[in-house]
């Protein structure tokens, strides 16, 4: 079920997995001149601090979190000359492997979708409210502390 | 009345997602010493962590900001998505 | 009909299309401590130099063409901390719309994968043999020059 | 022998995409010397454009790379793929 609360056709916030070749194909629809596209998927890995992660569990602020997507989207539409662009992420139990994130973008030459994508990415990882809990295989739950490396990437962009 | 919400450790910590109150601040740090009166979790939740992060109606926001009645304020930690 | 002269099993020369969420799939096969994924499609643009385009042709140098895509895909995971990497390219008549290429990368953390993926496609566009041909619609058919732009991309890796 | 290869739009100028030849050239400038002797579009397209790109059993060469018997030697333009 989606919680599209402010109704944005290219964010969407979802307990349900999503299928990458659709996704693409629903973004370069009436886009004919598209010559690049480029998709980031981000996925559980089964170890974080040195421990073996089995549950992934993804809370958000429903409405907070949409908007704040839809923002780092058209901040990048602002950067660069782009045709279209798609952000997805799951919320709820994940498992390792699991899909979490996809955030896809399409343009004319491959350089600005590389960078859109990639700026995409970055500012999601610190300014979009999401938060993640993991379960390790002993039972013990801890919440996921985000990272200064995240902090650091987003300095890449600075105008 | 103000509408304050808590995420992740800090709802856990609390024990509540949500609550209405009276809306009697100027700024969201006359509303943290109002919470952090209530002593134990709230104080070190509310006033001692280095960590807590703030939103006014869905915008990034810092205890300087003003709030008034109608207000959406939500406290929680760093964020980890993606 | 893929033409692996070689064997290498991260690079395909074909003339059939590829399906993006099956190839992402089998790249991710055996690979659970990857948490990112990024991938490049190239899709043929319905206009170049200002001119409408009905058809492209894609011919390659059988056996060097292989070669030169394994040497950079095989430069890239030198380069970067990679999990995973697959390099598929289209040959023969293709319609505006259609997917030409695909470069897909699987790694521990975003930054390399995107990178790495984007260094793929600069090499490519300038170290693989392979040449275009347009139809226009009023039957003209010209061979696609290549661009200073790909020349000048391919620097910004320098080492 | 050596066996010589033509692509794209050299292919097409030449008329062939590929022969074999006695091999008697030390460099691919030997070998394209002689090619060039046949006159018309074999000089035109092997000494007069700058465009021409030069491969070596599949490594990319220059006019200045020895070349032997049972080598592969490519002519073609600067690539386009992606």
């Amino acid at each position: 079920m989606a919680s599209n609360h402010t109704a944005l056709p290219f964010i969407k916030v979802q307990q349900q997995d999503f299928d990458l070749t659709s996704e693409m194909t629903k973004l370069r629809q009436g886009h004919k001149n598209i010559g690049a596209v480029v998709s980031f998927i981000g996925t559980v890995r089964d170890m974080n601090e040195g421990d073996e992660v089995s549950v992934l569990e993804l809370e958000h602020y429903p409405g907070m979190t949409e908007k704040a997507l839809e923002k780092i989207r058209l901040e990048a539409h602002q950067r660069w000359e782009l045709e279209a662009s798609l952000i997805i992420h799951r919320i709820g139990k994940l498992y390792p492997a699991d899909q979490i994130v996809l955030v896809a973008v399409a343009s004319q030459h491959r350089e600005n979708a590389f960078y859109a994508a990639h700026f995409i990415m970055d500012y999601l990882k610190t300014n979009a409210p999401f938060w993640k809990k993991e379960t390790l295989p002993n039972g013990d739950i801890r919440w996921v502390d985000s990272r200064v490396s995240d902090q650091e990437a987003k300095k890449r962009w600075a105008v | 009345m103000i509408q304050i919400l808590y995420f992740a450790n800090f709802r856990e910590l609390l024990g509540q997602s949500e609550e209405k109150i009276p809306s009697t601040h100027a700024t969201v740090s006359d509303l943290l010493v109002e919470l952090a009166a209530r002593g134990g979790d709230w104080k070190r939740a509310l006033t001692e962590n280095t960590q807590l992060q703030i939103a006014v109606n869905h915008n990034i926001a810092s205890r300087e900001t003003p709030i008034k009645a109608g207000d959406e304020i939500a406290f929680f930690p760093p964020v980890t998505g993606g």
